[in-house]
């Protein structure tokens, strides 16, 4: 096993590998964003791609944050608002005094927004870690969310500050009126930033923020001050941030309060920490799924807070990996070939589940509608209409849970006993520690 | 694989994906919340239209076209609302409504009309039926918007002038929530007292902060100790509740000169102060107004929607709606729009109303009234309380209209 | 040639509890220096006053002649010193390789670069495939540091207390838990990667340390009483006395 | 000006020790468990529902007991059946556990109760002025409320001093990693603490929503100060969180009472400037920053004291 002498030129080669992998990565992704809305172009998909697109960046900041260097805020909305502000302020005052600023450099204006408030206040909060740090970023959030409230002059009240995209000098002959090139705009700039941030994890900083998350004692005995670390990591945090920010205000063409409060920040959270935030990609799947949820579940359910709710806990508890992490347990089987053990054994439990699943958004479903009219008690579930008023439909719900947990509970063990062959086959072909 | 999640997710959205064009029927986009905290009250407006609509299409619809309300959850977040907005335009809608809060008004008004002139022949026309900023018709009016709640002002105006004939009334005090229409209602209410009543004197001014004041006592306290006969407030929600419940506890005897006393959860409040006629609402129509065929349509409403008619003017709306169609003869907005331009209307309490051209207000016949216990003319009591609105004064409509700074840009 | 360590009159108490009293050491430049002592006698302690992982209440420590005292662990660790910990204290859910390479950093001048990719390094690949060779664990480098075995954690843990290569070094009882053929490895690796530095060593272990040390102090109830060669400390009564004699019962 | 006074002092003690009720059981879980329980002002909001609920039933006496005892069973479980299984990915999913909790609580709330305000009402044997102070009337109810908390306070100092499981929790406030050592029952004495803290803020519920308003968003509302209370305090501390809610009870409703701006003390700024940022913060009164003085005291309290005001603990 001791192979010493292959050592530094093994190691750069392999790194090497992975480089052109990485950048394959990338260019793949820089062509899905532009064949995208050729694919899907009604109005409603490329509004869904911006918000995404969005979404994405916030969530990533947030990841370098939660996932790299270990710090739950509970107010990065802050610098995603400001610097939405900041935008809008900016863009008003080029149309104003004319000067030829274009568009497309907005979310640099947003970005500088975010990490200005970052440079100010981040100091005073990154000094401490973990529930004191969440607790002082809640803080935080709340007052810069409630003076926004007051100081009128600059955050407009609660109507906020609107602004005209198109007014602004034009380039290449786009007025960025129409969504499509806002969604154009967006994507450059979701290339841009996801790349600089996949590049931040690479730099001599980014694995002291991951050493940081890890371990903040023991940093500081190679050298590091633990809170600069922070410190530095929350300002890039809040730069990109502020570009979602900036964003977010050339896509709505206003911004308000709305964009500093708590409910933003709460969302970023859920979806960073759902799509897994281990993994640079987690939060890339983890923003695309709650943007889709949120715009999506919320014509389908009055309670979809709930299930959000009700989600965020079973990931939490259940695989707090996330998304990301889940998908991950499984390389090592693709590896060593014993991932066809699973399939069979994923099938079998996918019935109960569903089942069991069905019955628990049935019951919600039911407890839901009972301040409703008579007219709204029907429930849609898989295109079968269910009466929330009719005991049958009670009756359906508690077998459904019932039975779909029994049932359920045998194939879950199924699982573990494959889950427990297919990676002693991994661990005896050398792809699992 | 990012591209098969986004595949997935397209082709799941519901609403999203598709974009069917069917102009069979009309399709109006009510972008109000129906979750999270002010779900009830989008859950009742959405009630109220959905029985106008059906309502319309007992009767053949209008021009022989279905009307459909489709129902958007906007969370009473602006941002939100945009993209429900554009949702409704995506699934085929060229008319929206909206209500709650006045920072959504804004935000949608702003939408429509850039929507409007980078999408000419795809024109959107909205209508406002509850969000009173005044500045919707003043410096930020447009021609796609329209509003047939009456403005904060104008609220004010019809108020002041109801005061000016009670004598009764010497010492004001001012309590509002720390945001726009708290402040309108507050600097009107000082502008107009002092121009119509010069005697009164304004005891205290106070604007708390929205939705966080959990004890009103203090206030309370301040409120005892100027004197004051009359408290005018904008406040609605739990700092009407709590303002009301502090004062009852403190043994405080005014009487509340309101705007929003019967919102949701305001009578339920007064009932339990025990504060009879004494808090009094100003408002476009209420169910007890003694007009034989506005009484009966609450009835009806009732029996079908399980709850009282909040919104009198969504009736106003919906029915001016058609009637400016059918008058146009045609459901594009651009000419619907052209023919609800000064239009008068007989509105659902009886009276005349007016579409001022100049800024989209309606202006119509406001009530003066008072919550309290019932006598046999007073059919209607309000969410169980046994209690119901009497009516005190009705204000012409020549007695509300306001002046207007909009400088209309038409297309 | 003035001292590598130098501790003088320092006292610490927590809350009304004298934990250390008077304490002084001397540590030469390259010498290997054990402190040993019964348990709760204050070793732990007198490491984390010297690292800087707590405050003296009074009293001065100074490293190569300088007042480090009261100065933060990051600090005291660019003037040159390093420790590691008698519990195993690794960042656990990064790779051997890069638990190693964090260490290597702040020593190679590139702080707290975000404008570098780490892995275009060539001094910090060398350094930390030295390091990762040197204590045996190059084979393991993938693996996160959480699932190593409990000796391969504490040769883990002296990799990272080296690669910064401060030339002052403390460890804290590196062979504790360790099988007698583990303890063998862990002292040849000491004795090799610490060639030509300064090593303060607490260890329980007596063949190790009158193999290892050069000299010995004996702390007792938070006091030095004896401070000597090897031979100087078997002869010592008051050593005997207070210390091998109580652990004779 | 004196009235003002005694009725801000009074008024401001009762929401402090309310604020108290809360924060105490918050911090002996913290001090326990190392868990920040976001759900914390859920539990107080589960207490107001149950309490109504129960109200309705029973009647209210019987329901003062009873509601809390349910809170803390709903805690118990919330312990044994989330906590403890998330317990080995640290505290951070711990915390995170009971934010969702929190988000999940209020919808469930709203969904069995909806989302108007209930008519929760002072029992009728208090439903009197207690005493009249410069012609305003002081409610029972509130006196009542008061004198709950206080023995609730009361209570909670004899059991900490005097009991086993007072000497285990005061050692656990103190020296947070002995709890470790505690051997073989220290799942049941988690579980029981967080029982009871749940069950603290249950009575919180039960007694303020007649006052306050009951409703799905009070949890909502209370929480962010609750937090600010205890970090304030310095996390861990059971004197810092007193001290603490009293200040914060104490600074709202004085702000509330006072009028002054900056304009009124130094004059209007001059008109021909315009609006600017100067000019907010010149005519903001007192009175309307009042909600945000305890973020404001947050943060200037880090920025002197790092631990809060009483806190000794790193984390």
């Amino acid at each position: 096993m001791s192979d010493t002498a292959t050592s530094a030129v093994d190691i750069k080669a392999q790194s090497r590998g992975q480089n052109l992998r990485f950048y394959g990565i990338w260019v793949i992704a820089a062509i899905v964003l532009i064949v995208l809305p050729m694919i899907f172009s009604s109005g409603g998909s490329l509004t869904s791609f911006s918000l995404i697109g969005i979404s994405i960046i916030f969530a990533l900041s947030y990841n370098i944050l939660l996932g790299q260097t270990g710090l739950l805020s509970f107010g990065h909305a802050v610098h995603y608002g400001l610097g939405g502000f900041l935008a809008i302020h900016a863009m008003n005052a080029v149309i104003a005094r004319g000067w030829s600023i274009p568009l497309p450099l907005i979310p640099l204006v947003g970005g500088v927004g975010g990490l200005a408030i970052a440079i100010v206040v981040g100091w005073v909060i990154t000094k401490r870690a973990g529930t004191v740090f969440a607790m002082i970023s809640l803080g935080i959030g709340e007052l810069v969310a409630s003076s926004s409230l007051i100081l009128r002059s600059v955050f407009g009240g609660e109507s906020g500050v609107t602004t005209n995209r198109t007014d602004l000098p034009q380039v290449f002959g786009w007025n960025f009126g129409p969504q499509i090139q806002i969604y154009y705009l967006i994507a450059f700039w979701l290339m841009i930033s996801a790349i600089a941030m996949y590049a931040l994890t690479r730099t001599p900083l980014g694995r002291i923020c991951n050493a940081v998350r890890d371990n903040p004692e023991r940093v500081e005995f190679i050298g590091y001050d633990p809170h600069v670390v922070r410190y530095l990591a929350y300002c890039f945090a809040g730069f990109f941030a502020g570009i979602a920010g900036g964003l977010s205000a050339i896509n709505f063409e206003i911004a308000n309060s709305a964009y500093l409060g708590a409910v933003q920040s709460g969302i970023v959270l859920f979806a960073t920490f759902i799509g897994g935030t281990a993994y640079f990609f987690g939060p890339i799947l983890g923003a695309i799924l709650v943007t889709y949820l949120q715009l999506g579940l919320t014509s389908v359910t009055t309670v979809w807070q709930l299930y959000f709710g009700v989600i965020f806990i079973g990931i939490v508890m259940f695989a707090p990996g996330g998304i990301a992490g889940l998908l991950m347990m499984h390389r090592p089987l693709v590896r060593a070939g014993s991932l066809g053990l699973m399939i069979p054994a994923y099938l079998i439990a996918l019935v109960p589940t569903v089942a069991l699943a069905c019955g628990v958004i049935l019951a919600i479903e039911i407890i839901a509608r009972q301040h409703l009219p008579a007219d709204a008690q029907i429930i849609n579930l898989l295109g079968i209409p269910f009466s929330a008023t009719s005991p049958a439909t009670w009756l359906t719900s508690v077998i459904l849970i019932v039975g779909g947990y029994f049932v359920a509970r045998l194939t879950w063990q199924r699982i573990a006993d494959a889950w427990d062959r297919a990676t002693t086959i991994a661990r005896d072909r050398g792809y699992l520690a | 694989m990012r591209k098969l999640i986004l595949a997935a997710a397209v082709a799941l959205l519901p609403g999203l994906g598709s974009s069917a064009f069917a102009q069979e029927t009309i399709k109006l986009g009510y972008i109000d919340p129906l979750s999270g905290g002010g779900a009830s009250v989008g859950e009742g407006g959405l009630k109220t239209f959905q029985y106008l609509a059906d309502e319309i299409n007992a009767k053949g619809g209008i021009l022989g076209h279905k009307v459909e309300i489709i129902p958007l959850d906007n969370k009473t977040n602006p941002q939100e609302s945009l993209i429900q907005a554009q949702k409704a335009i995506d699934s085929g809608a060229r008319y929206i409504t909206q209500g709650n809060g006045s920072a959504v008004a804004a935000a949608l008004e702003d939408f429509v009309t850039k929507q409007n002139s980078r999408n000419p022949g795809k024109e959107v026309l909205y209508f406002n039926y509850a969000a009173v900023d005044p500045s919707l018709t003043n410096d930020k009016c447009s021609f796609w918007h329209f509003r047939w709640d009456a403005g904060s002002d104008i609220k004010m105006e019809a108020l002041t002038n109801y005061m000016k004939g009670v004598p009764a009334i010497k010492k004001v005090y001012l309590i509002n929530q720390d945001y726009s229409f708290g402040q309108s209602v507050r600097s009107d209410a000082r502008k107009m007292l002092n121009a119509k009543r010069p005697d009164v004197e304004i005891v205290g001014d106070e604007l708390h902060p929205l939705l966080k004041v959990t004890d009103f006592s203090p206030y309370i306290a301040k409120i005892k100790a100027s004197g004051a006969d009359s408290v005018v407030t904008g406040n609605w929600g739990q700092d009407f509740a709590l303002l009301l419940k502090a004062a009852a506890d403190a043994g405080l005897k005014v009487n509340w000169y309101t705007y929003y006393a019967g919102g949701a959860g305001g009578p339920t409040a007064i009932k339990q102060t025990g504060l009879d006629h004494q808090v009094f609402q100003i408002s476009e129509g209420i169910p007890n107004s003694g007009n034989q065929s506005a009484m009966d349509f609450e009835k009806a409403f009732r029996a079908k929607a399980n709850m009282s008619l909040w919104y009198p003017r969504a009736v106003n709306q919906m029915r001016m709606f058609k009637a400016a169609a059918e008058k146009a003869n045609s459901i594009d907005p651009v000419k619907v729009a052209a023919a609800l331009e000064g239009m008068e209307f007989d509105v659902l309490d009886g009276g005349k109303g007016t579409m001022r051209k100049d800024d989209h207000q309606f202006f119509q016949p406001i009530y003066i009234s008072s919550f309290g216990s019932r006598n046999d003319k007073e059919p209607f009591d309000e969410e169980n309380t046994g209690w119901g609105w009497r009516p005190v004064s009705k204000i012409d409509t020549a007695q509300t209209t306001v002046p207007t700074t909009c400088k209309m840009k038409r297309p | 040639m003035s001292a590598a360590i130098e501790v003088q009159a320092v006292e610490k108490r927590f809350g009304n509890v004298r934990i250390i009293q008077d304490l002084n050491l001397s540590v030469a430049k390259g010498e290997r220096h054990a402190v040993i002592g019964p348990n709760g006698a204050g070793k732990s302690t007198t490491f984390n006053l010297i690292s800087g992982h707590i405050a003296p209440t009074s009293g001065e420590i100074r490293l190569n002649g300088e007042v480090i005292s009261g100065l933060r662990p990051f600090e005291i660790n660019r003037r040159g010193l390093s420790r590691s910990f008698q519990v195993t204290n690794v960042f656990a859910r990064m790779t051997v390789w890069e638990n190693v390479r964090c260490a290597v950093l702040w020593a190679t001048g590139h702080r707290y670069a975000f404008w570098k990719n780490v892995d275009e390094l060539p001094e910090v690949r060398r350094r930390t495939a030295e390091i990762l060779e040197d204590i045996h664990l190059f084979h393991r480098r993938d693996i996160p540091a959480g699932l190593l075995t409990y000796a391969e954690q504490r040769e883990l843990e002296i990799g990272i207390t080296i690669a910064g290569g401060a030339d002052v070094i403390l460890l804290d009882e590196p062979t504790a838990g360790m099988s007698h053929a583990e303890t063998e490895r862990a002292v040849a690796l000491i004795r090799r990667l610490t060639e030509g530095r300064t090593l303060v060593i607490v260890e329980h272990d007596m063949s190790v340390v009158f193999g290892l040390a050069d000299r010995i102090s004996v702390l007792v109830y938070g006091r030095v009483i004896a401070s000597g060669t090897p031979e100087e400390i078997r002869g010592n009564p008051k050593v005997k006395e207070a210390y091998l004699g109580e652990e004779a019962h | 000006m004196l009235e003002l006074i005694v009725i801000s002092t009074l008024n401001g003690v009762l929401f402090g020790m309310l604020l108290f009720l809360l924060s105490s059981g918050l911090t002996v879980i913290f001090s326990m468990m190392g868990v920040l329980n976001f759900a914390h002002a859920s539990f107080y909001m589960l207490g107001a529902f149950f309490g109504y609920q129960l109200t309705r039933w029973i009647g209210f006496w019987p329901a003062l007991i009873i509601a809390p005892l349910l809170v803390g069973v709903v805690g118990m479980a919330v312990e044994r059946y989330g906590l403890r299984a998330t317990h080995k990915h640290g505290h951070v999913a711990e915390l995170l556990l009971t934010f969702g909790l929190a988000f999940a609580i209020e919808e469930i709330v709203s969904m069995i109760w909806g989302k108007s305000p209930m008519d929760y009402r002072v029992p009728a044997l208090l439903d009197f002025p207690a005493f009249t102070i410069f012609s305003t009337n002081y409610p029972a109810y509130k006196l009542f409320m008061l004198t709950v908390s206080v023995l609730i306070f009361l209570a909670l100092l004899v059991v900490l001093k005097r009991t086993r499981i007072g000497l285990i929790v005061q050692a656990a406030l103190t020296h947070p990693n002995m709890v470790a050592h505690l051997g073989h029952n220290v799942g049941r004495i988690f579980m029981l603490v967080f029982g009871v803290g749940s069950a603290l803020a249950g009575v919180a519920g039960v007694i303020a929503g007649p006052a306050l308003v009951t409703q799905s968003d009070m949890a909502a509302l209370l929480g962010p100060i609750l937090f600010v209370v205890i970090v304030f305090g310095g996390l861990g501390s059971l004197p810092g969180a007193f001290i603490a809610s009293l200040v914060i009870g104490l600074v709202q409703t004085f702000a509330v009472a006072l009028n002054g701006s900056l304009a009124s003390a130094f004059g209007p700024l001059d008109p021909s400037l315009g609006p600017s940022v100067l000019s907010d913060i010149w005519n903001v009164t007192i009175a309307q920053i009042a909600p945000i003085l305890p973020y404001v005291l947050l943060v200037l309290i880090l920025i002197v004291r790092p631990l809060g005001l009483m806190g000794t603990r790193e984390t």
